[in-house]
Parts: structure tokens; C-alpha cells; sequence
């Protein structure tokens, strides 16, 4: 427990955490701060081709894993089955419409990138190696869910269904897309690649993560301010229990696969973290009359911050308890 | 200077829609239209601005077409296709054109 | 296709009224706007264009709002009181609309 | 409020050539305009976007320029001898304008 | 004098004054070299968090000074009597309205960001130290000014009053906002924090100033062409006049408060610069019918060249004189 | 040529290509990963800015070649000579209108700064040293094609000429202010100013042209795939011909001038490459009826890519077994 205070602490005040209060407070003091969109895509194009990159990097030099295809397995099963227990819980915890209920649910299967990407600067700073193939994993994870939300309201009757568009849209969403092709282009260099870029993709990563936490602070505020009122205290509720419910699943797929300690962190923050990138989009598309500030505010608001702070020293002495390491 | 009648339709419609939107418009048989970014807005689903957005889930752009007023209403209806379950705004100006082969 | 009268108000405006036009404009009841980018323009106080300016002092947007006609007066009262001491044009267009509805 | 009649011109044309435009427009004794960005658009020369191009080649922007009626001429053949042999939209809608001094 | 001249020269030919030039240059040339909005303000954003952070940090490593709070209050009596002292400046040396002036002497109360963070990059190159918070008086320094232009106006006769609204705009400053935010970030995380990121916000910071200032020389070259109209011989000799007058005062306060002779220049600096974004901004929404080509030329055509060029070596030279380091 | 197969091996699997790849794939398969016009700007900024300046830095360390001056005008020579030939094999090879021919034409003769680019990194990787003016060889062979393709036109009877605005836009071009300005300033500032922004200009450097080229290549494939309705075999054939022919007018120019065997590659893939900024804007406005996805598509579709994958190798080999190092 103390452990687990300390690791939080360290982790509060961090520079990343910090960056990231500090965009939440501008934005609540309604300060005209803000990162332009422009920029704000460069930096999560950079994250995404660093951390994809430094990802195939590794499994390069370390070689495949037995366990890759396994992993991505239950990455993808997590990703299906998470949506069905969120929706359970809504169901029980809160008064949201089937429609709403659903879209939510679909966000907490499916993945956040940054989170992953602030859970591995963690393991870093702590010196606990993960297997590179997680980011594959988490490419993986990202659009099954989508499919599963669509399924549970198709169930209730509503014909709506999936079209081959949509479909291409969510697999094709840039941010999969660059990052699995950043993965390939780093398992194919290797650490000759990496020598070449690594005074781009990896000194200064840490430092634009930063700025990019920053911005999230700023529109996750905005999001907070303009959101609040759908914020009822069973939906609160729901943000913050269901990543601990994320946590534990992908915590037992983890320790049964085998994983390495960082591994294990990596399965359970994906699983505990949820999607503000390709989720809401595809949900803009498929079903529009779900209501985006809930699920917006959810995500990025409440179980965003969540995992942030207190979630990943959580999850990172968890899973260092149970893999006895 | 000869001028010539002719329809500016304005839609404002999200980001995501854009693609569907085009392809519908297209196979109305118009193929002339031009895309402005916006900034922000507000409605009856609050108000937002792209500022720092990094996701295409938030985000209008507003598609302005300008067509010979027989192809209105086959813009309209294609038009209507894709806006109807979906949150965004559609205005109609009459306006006059040079150079109206183009059209 | 169904469609009803109603107004297209646009309102050039400098960046940094922005703020003050949208609360005016929300206390004579109107909710419903959109807002664009604007790159450069030219007036009485001369060209500029937003190339890497990092300040809001220089720079406008462009706010345009659908209304039904009976509004225009409140719509035009408000902005007025805004853009009064300040550059910036107001200009109106008669528009047809779909989804009457949501006006 | 008291408004005037006025005539509110659109010219979409290609970025590499809004200066000789804007100097065109100047020449014929306009000094009012406002320039937007284009995001993308589609015409005769097939479909484009902004996204990611570096050149000035491609891309267009949207001159918006508000005139009373009796200036129209001119401007218009200002923007004709720029537009002629280039692409480019150019449209005309009746407006009425607050501050009428400053047309 | 010879040491003056030996800065100014080094100073001359340093990448980033030359990369000012190169931009006031292209810009007065007609070239269509520009700088994308977006890439502006990232560039801008990085540089306040990265000098905000840096002055935290060394203020976590150096301890609180006791003149802390007597820095900080200096500054803002400064940037509330210096604009007194420019509107008296103008009316004598000028024909400007007294609107106009007194919306110019905001400008030389307030502070110019970028000219500070120059300064610091010339003491880092002499070795000159200087007391982190400086950063946070840059900051303190930014609105007094405004309020003693508003009042100069309002003594006019003009009933013109800031409202809460403009209060409120001009505190929560996206810039200030950021500034010290940064600095209480770095301050909070100290060494430690900076160890995690300094390959992000040391190692690349001077090439990064270089293509800011690329930007704002295309700007100021930009302001010169449209504004050159507005600059009369008095306006223009105001325009070099008063930072002079400014860093004395500033160079006054330094001495009287025992600061370090990094610590001097910087106060130097602060009072001779002019603001050109905050100021302006406020200036929009208050005194709409103050002529902005006046005060953003003469702020960023002529004042801010001017310390960039001749000014922070002249200070340097002055502060390491009369502090007998 | 086993050196050869090695050396383009080598060079197609380097992150760099990889990242271009990665983009046209994306572009193809319709993903919606873009990077923003902003962006992509900024990205260029930076590279020119930094080949600029370290290509001047090079001069003031070994001083200025006796060659320079006629290097420089072989270059102006070839940029406008090129075009020539490349009318003439357009009218054997193509079925192309006199007017798009020339327009494609013009475009052969300029250069494309991020071929360029892409080859002193390879050059670099290699060991291989080259003369640091290269880089103003390059800015001053960006316009002389445009003024050969508009004589040709106006052979053709069409009385269309050059006018003094457009004269002043290409020579003020952007691109080449920056490149030529920066080269000045890495130029006056000679190492000591390298070693004060190294860690901007030179470490990230090759990190920073990945995502470039990510972007080159979604625009380059977003190209092909509206665009491929005008590559007909000939039109294709000649996107591949003539960066060899004009290859080799460089690798006699360089051998005749006597340059380094950095030199000579670095003027064979100038007299190779294809325009794809300063000539198609020129092009939008003095000949506004070539077609431009013509010419665009084959300089940024088919001569880009494969100059960057099989043309730099080759150029390498060929320069090194003739220069006999
Ligand atoms: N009356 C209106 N005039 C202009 N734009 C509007 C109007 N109503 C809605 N919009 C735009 O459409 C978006 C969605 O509107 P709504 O569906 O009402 O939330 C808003 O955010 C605005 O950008
Ligand atoms: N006649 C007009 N038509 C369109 N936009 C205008 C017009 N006049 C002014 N503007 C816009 O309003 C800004 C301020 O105008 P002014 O107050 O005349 O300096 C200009 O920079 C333009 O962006
Ligand atoms: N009918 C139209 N309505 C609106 N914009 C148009 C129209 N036709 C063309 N445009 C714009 O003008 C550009 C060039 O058109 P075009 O000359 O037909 O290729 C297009 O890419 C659009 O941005
Ligand atoms: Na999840
Ligand atoms: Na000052
Ligand atoms: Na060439």
C-alpha cells in the first residue's frame, strides 16, 4: 500500500501530470489558453509514430514472442467483452438510455492511446521492461468494441447495422494506421532505424507528451465546464469504477498469457482505459443520436484522469505484486 | 457584366459526415462544391470550438455548392439523405453566377 | 423538397470580440451559430492577413447565423451593441432552409 | 434597425492568385473584403484538400466582398480579368447591410 | 565600451538575431515566405513552457530568495508607473491623440516575452546567472500596465472602465496562464523533472527561439511595410527613446533590490520591452478607437529590434559595470 | 553492381523511405490519416532551415571553393537547358499537348529540396563528404526552368510572357528565401553557431524528414489515386527516363567541374529531380491551362519515388565508381 502511495505520489507530480492539471485548471478558469488544433494533431502524430516505432524496435531486437498471437487474441476478446459488462453496469448504475448506454459502453472497450503511451513513460522511469508487441496490442484493441456496441443495439431491435464504410473508416482510422505502420517501419529498421531517429522519437518524447497532456487538460476541461451536467453521480460513478473492472480483466489475461510485469501494466491499462479518439467518431457516424457529451465528458474528463493519476501506480503495483517480480 | 441565376446551397454538416455527404452529392450529378473549415459553433447540442481538438468526432465543415436551380432539389434530397438523422444545417440563397457554363 | 424563409445573418468581427458577441447574441435568445476561420481581408484600417500571428489583437472570424425572420431585429440589437465601437461588418441574405424546426 | 441594400460577391479562386486579385479588386476603388480559407473543394478539375500540402500550387481561398450595387460592375470586371483564364467561382446574393457609411 | 561593442557584435551575428532579420527582410522584399498561424503558436507555446519550467526548476534548486517578494512587487510598480512615464514622453515628443498615446504607453509598462527569453539565451552564452523567478516577475509585469493606461483615459474625461469581464481576460492571459504554469510545474518537479524532459526543453530551445523569431521578423517586416505610414520622426525616436529610459529604471530597481547581475539585465529588459501581444489584445477590446498599426508597429517594428540588437548587449554591458561583476 | 542492389537495400529499408511508403499505403487504401496543412508547413520550415544552415556552416569551415562560382553556373545551365530535352523526349514519348509538355518540362529542370534532402542524409550515412554550397546550387537551380518551359511556349506563337510580378514571386519564393537565407546565416555564424543549435538542426533532423515524408507520401498516393487516369504508359515511362538522362547531364557537369564525389551525386539528383512546390505555382499562374495533375502527379508520383528509392543509390554508385574513391 505504501508502495503504492509513494508510486502515486511520484507520479503526481510529475511533469506530465502536472502539464495535464494545469490544462483542466486554465480551462475551468476559462483562460483563453489553447493549443491550436494544427499543432495539436502534429503532437499526437508524433506520439503515435514514436511510440509505434520504438514498439517494432524492440520486438526486433528481442525477437517474436510465442505469446504475440495469444496476446492479440485476448486483446481483441477484452475489446469485445469489455462493452458487454459496461453495459451491464450502466444498466445498474445509472438511468442512461439504451442508445447512450451503449455508445459509453463501446468507448471502455476500446483503448486510449495516451494513456498507454503515459503508462509506458511510468515503466520507463521505474525501469520495468514490457513487451514491444504492445502497441500492436493496442492497435488491435481499438475497433472491436465498436462492432460490440453495435451488436448489443441491434439486439434491442433497432435495425441499424454496420456498413462496409464504417467498417473501412474505423480499421483504416489514421491513428491504427500509423500506428501499426510506425510498428512495421521499426521491426523492419531495427536499432540501426532507431540509431538514425532516436534523438527525435525518443529524447524528446517525454517533453511532447507534456505538451500534448497539456492540450488534453484544456479540452477535457472545456469538456468538463460545457459537460457537467450530464455528469450525474451514477454515471461519475461508472467512470471511475469501470477502469478498475477493465484493470482486473486485463489483469488475470495478463498474468495467464505469461506476461512480463510491464506487460501485464500495459494489458491492464489498455483494458482499463477508454477511447476518446475513433470511438467517438465512429459513434458520430453509426449512432448519432447518442448524446457525445456523456460519453465525451466520460472519457476524457473523468476515467482519463483517473487512470492518469491514480490508476496507473494502481495498476503498476498490482501487477509487480502478483507477477512476484 | 452578364450574369446568371443560379442556387448557393450551404450546409454545415460534422467532419465525419464530409466523405458520405460528397459521395452523395456526387451521385446527384453535381460535382461542383468547395469546403470551408469551421471554427466552432453552437446549437441545441451546446456550443464547441476545434480549438486543440484532435479527434474528427467534434468538428463541422460547411460545404457550399452552388448549382443551376433545376438540380436543387436533387441536391436537397441528396443533401437530405445524409443530414437527416444527423445533427447540421442546410440554407438555400438565390444567387446570380458569371461564367454560367460552368455550372 | 420542404422549405421555410428565414435569414443568414453574417458577422465579420475581430477574434478577440468573439467571446462577447457570442454571449450577446445568447441573451437575445438565439442559440444557434456557426463560426469560421477568416485568413486576411482589407478595410478602412488596411490589409492583414493571420501568416503567423501569434495574437488575437489582429485577426477576425466570421459568425453566421440562421434565424427565422422574426428574430433579425433582436439578432441585429445585439450584435450591434457589440460591433458598434468596433470594425466589422454585418451583412443579411433572405435563405430558405430545411428542418424549419430547428430555428 | 435600419439597414441597407448592398450586394455581397464571392469569389472562390486559387490561392496563388489572391494577390493579383486583391490588387485587381483595389484598383477598381474596392478596399473592403474578407478573405476565408478553403478546405477542400471539387469542380471540372476533379477533387482536392488542403490536408498536408506544402505548395501554394493547389488550394484555393474564398474572397467575400461586400459592395453597394452600384460598384458591382466594377468589381466584377476587376475579378473577371483576373479569373478568365483561371479556375474559380464567382457569385452574386441581394444583402442588406447595418453601417451603411462604411461601403 | 569596447566590451559593448564586442557583445553587440557577437550579439549581431548570432543565429537567432540573424534569423529576425532574415524574416524582416523576406517580408519587406515581398517574399511569400510565412509561417503558418498554428506553427506560430506551437513555436510560442514551447517557449513559454520551456522558460516558464526552467525558471521553476531553478527556483527548486536555488531555494526561495528573500527578495522574492520585493522582485515581484518592484515589477509591478514598474509596469504601472512606466506607462505614466511614456504618455508624458509621447505628448512631448508626439502628436498622438491622447488615446493613442495612452494605448502605446500600455505597451512599454507591459513586458515583451520574447525579448526576455532572448536576454536569458545571451546570459546562458556570457555565463551570467540570474534568479529563476524572474521569469515569474515577467509574468507579474504583463497587466499593471493596462489598468495605467485605462486610468489615464478615464482621468481624460472619458467615462471608459474596465469591466470584469477584460479583468478577467488580461489576468487569465493565455500566455501568463502558461508561463506560470510552467513554472510551477518545474518548480514542483525540480531537477528531477527537469532531468525527464530537458532534451525537450533545454537541448533544442535556441533553434526553436530561431524559428520563432524567423516568425515574428516576417510579421514586424510585415507591420512595417502596412504601418510605416504611422511612423513619424517622434513616434520612431519614442519608439528607441523609452526602452533606454525603461532599462534605467529597470536598472535602478535591480541595484536597490541587490539582485544578481543576471537578475539586473533582466529587469532591465523587462521594463524596456513592449508588449505586443497581451497589451494589444486588451487594448482591441478597450480602446477600440486607439489605432493599432501605431502601437503594434512601433512595439514590434522599432522596440523590439532595437533590444534585440543594440539594447540586451547595452544592458548586459551596464549591469555587469555597475554590479562590479 | 552488387554495391548498388546493397546500397538501394540499405536504403529501402531505412525508416525514411519506410515513412514514405507507410504514406502512400495509407492514401491508397483510403485511411483518413492526414497530417495538417499546417503541419506539414512547419516540417518544411524546418528542413530547409536546417539544410540551409548547414550547408553555409560547411562553406565557412572550409572555405569558399574556387568552384563555387562556376558550379554555380553550370547549375543555372542545366536547370535550364534540362527542360529542353525534356520537351523533346515528352513529343517522342507522349501524346501531351505542346503546352503540357512544357509545363512537365519546366518542372524537370528545377528541383525538388527534399529529394535533396534525402540524399546528403544518405550521403551522410555513408560517409561520403560533399561541398557545403551544394545547397545554394540547389536554390539557384529552382527557376531557370520556368523561364526555358515559358520560351518555349512562347515559340509555340502563343505571344504569353513572364511578368514582372510573377519574375519577383518565383525568385522571392519562399522556399528559396529560406533556403538561401539560412544558408547565409549558417554561413556568418560558422560553427560556433552550429554548436548553439545543433541539437534543433542537426539531431532530430532525420527523425523530422520521416514525418515529412509521411506526409509526401499521403499526398504523392492521394495524387496517384485521383490522378492515375493521366499516366499513361509514355506519360510514365518519361517520369522514370528522365531523372536518368538528367542524372547524367549532372554526373558530367560535377565530373567536369571536378566536385567531391558527395558533389557529384548531390548534382545528379538536382538535375534528376522533379519540382513539385516553387514550378507548379508558377505554372497555376502563367499557364494556367496545363493540366496539373499531369504534372504533379508525375513529379510527386512517380519521379519522387523513385529517385528516393532506386535513383539516390544509383547516383551513389555511379558518382563513386567514376570519381574512382
Ligand atoms: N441557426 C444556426 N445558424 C448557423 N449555424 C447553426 C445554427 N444551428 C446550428 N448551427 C451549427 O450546427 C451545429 C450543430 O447544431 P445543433 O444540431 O443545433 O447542435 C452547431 O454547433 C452550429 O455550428
Ligand atoms: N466591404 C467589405 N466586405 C467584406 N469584408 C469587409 C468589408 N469591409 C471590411 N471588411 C472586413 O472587416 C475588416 C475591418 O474592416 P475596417 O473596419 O474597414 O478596417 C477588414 O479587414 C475585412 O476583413
Ligand atoms: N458549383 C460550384 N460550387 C462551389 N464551388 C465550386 C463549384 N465549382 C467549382 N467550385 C470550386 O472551384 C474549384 C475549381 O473548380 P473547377 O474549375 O470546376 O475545377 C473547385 O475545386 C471548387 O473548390
Ligand atoms: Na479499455
Ligand atoms: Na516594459
Ligand atoms: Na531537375
Amino acid at each position: 500500500m505504501e508502495q503504492i502511495l509513494t508510486l502515486a505520489g511520484n507520479n503526481l507530480i510529475s511533469p506530465i501530470i502536472l502539464s495535464f492539471a494545469l490544462g483542466v485548471a486554465a480551462s475551468l478558469a476559462r483562460s483563453d489558453l489553447s493549443v491550436p488544433e494544427a499543432a495539436a494533431k502534429a503532437l499526437s502524430i508524433y506520439l503515435l509514430f514514436a511510440i509505434g516505432f520504438k514498439g517494432g524496435v524492440s520486438v526486433s531486437s528481442h525477437g517474436i514472442d510465442a505469446k504475440l498471437g495469444l496476446t492479440l487474441l485476448a486483446g481483441i476478446i477484452l475489446s469485445a467483452a469489455l462493452p458487454l459488462i459496461a453495459f451491464a453496469l450502466l444498466q445498474v448504475m445509472t438511468k442512461l438510455s439504451r442508445l447512450d448506454a451503449a455508445a459509453v459502453a463501446a468507448h471502455y472497450g476500446s483503448i486510449s492511446i495516451v494513456t498507454f503511451v503515459a503508462a509506458t513513460s511510468v515503466l520507463e522511469s521505474s525501469d520495468i521492461s514490457s513487451e514491444g508487441y504492445m502497441v500492436a496490442v493496442a492497435a488491435a484493441m481499438e475497433a472491436p468494441a465498436i462492432l460490440s456496441a453495435l451488436w448489443l443495439i441491434s439486439r434491442g431491435g433497432d435495425g441499424r447495422r454496420m456498413d462496409g464504410d464504417l467498417m473501412r473508416e474505423i480499421m483504416l482510422n489514421g491513428s491504427i494506421v500509423l500506428l501499426v505502420g510506425a510498428f512495421f517501419i521499426g521491426w523492419a529498421t531495427g536499432e540501426e532505424g532507431l540509431a538514425e531517429i532516436s534523438s527525435f522519437v525518443v529524447a524528446p518524447f517525454k517533453g511532447v507528451l507534456c505538451l500534448f497532456l497539456l492540450d488534453m487538460g484544456l479540452v477535457a476541461g472545456r469538456g468538463l465546464r460545457g459537460g457537467s451536467g450530464v455528469l450525474r453521480p451514477g454515471v461519475l460513478a461508472f467512470g471511475i469504477t469501470m477502469p478498475v473492472i477493465g484493470s482486473i480483466c486485463g489483469l488475470g489475461a495478463g498474468l495467464l498469457l505469461g506476461l512480463s510485469t510491464g506487460g501485464v501494466v500495459l494489458m491492464m491499462v489498455l483494458s482499463a482505459s477508454a477511447s476518446y479518439i475513433a470511438v467517438p467518431a465512429a459513434m458520430r457516424v453509426a449512432l448519432p443520436e447518442a448524446n457525445p457529451s456523456i460519453y465525451l465528458t466520460l472519457s476524457l474528463g473523468v476515467t482519463f484522469p483517473f487512470n492518469l493519476t491514480l490508476g496507473i501506480p494502481l495498476y503498476v503495483a498490482l501487477a509487480t505484486a502478483l507477477t512476484g517480480v | 457584366m452578364q450574369t446568371h441565376r443560379a442556387k448557393r446551397v450551404e450546409i454545415t454538416i460534422e467532419a465525419i459526415m464530409q466523405s458520405r455527404l460528397t459521395e452523395a452529392v456526387q451521385k446527384a450529378g453535381i460535382t461542383g462544391f468547395t469546403v470551408l473549415p469551421v471554427l466552432g459553433g453552437s446549437g441545441r447540442s451546446g456550443e464547441w470550438t476545434r480549438a486543440g481538438e484532435i479527434g474528427r468526432a467534434s468538428g463541422m465543415v460547411q460545404m457550399i455548392c452552388i448549382i443551376r436551380s433545376e438540380k436543387l432539389d436533387d441536391l436537397l434530397d441528396a443533401a437530405f439523405s445524409v443530414v437527416e438523422r444527423h445533427i447540421g444545417v442546410v440554407s438555400i440563397v438565390d444567387c446570380e453566377v458569371l461564367r454560367a457554363e460552368r455550372f
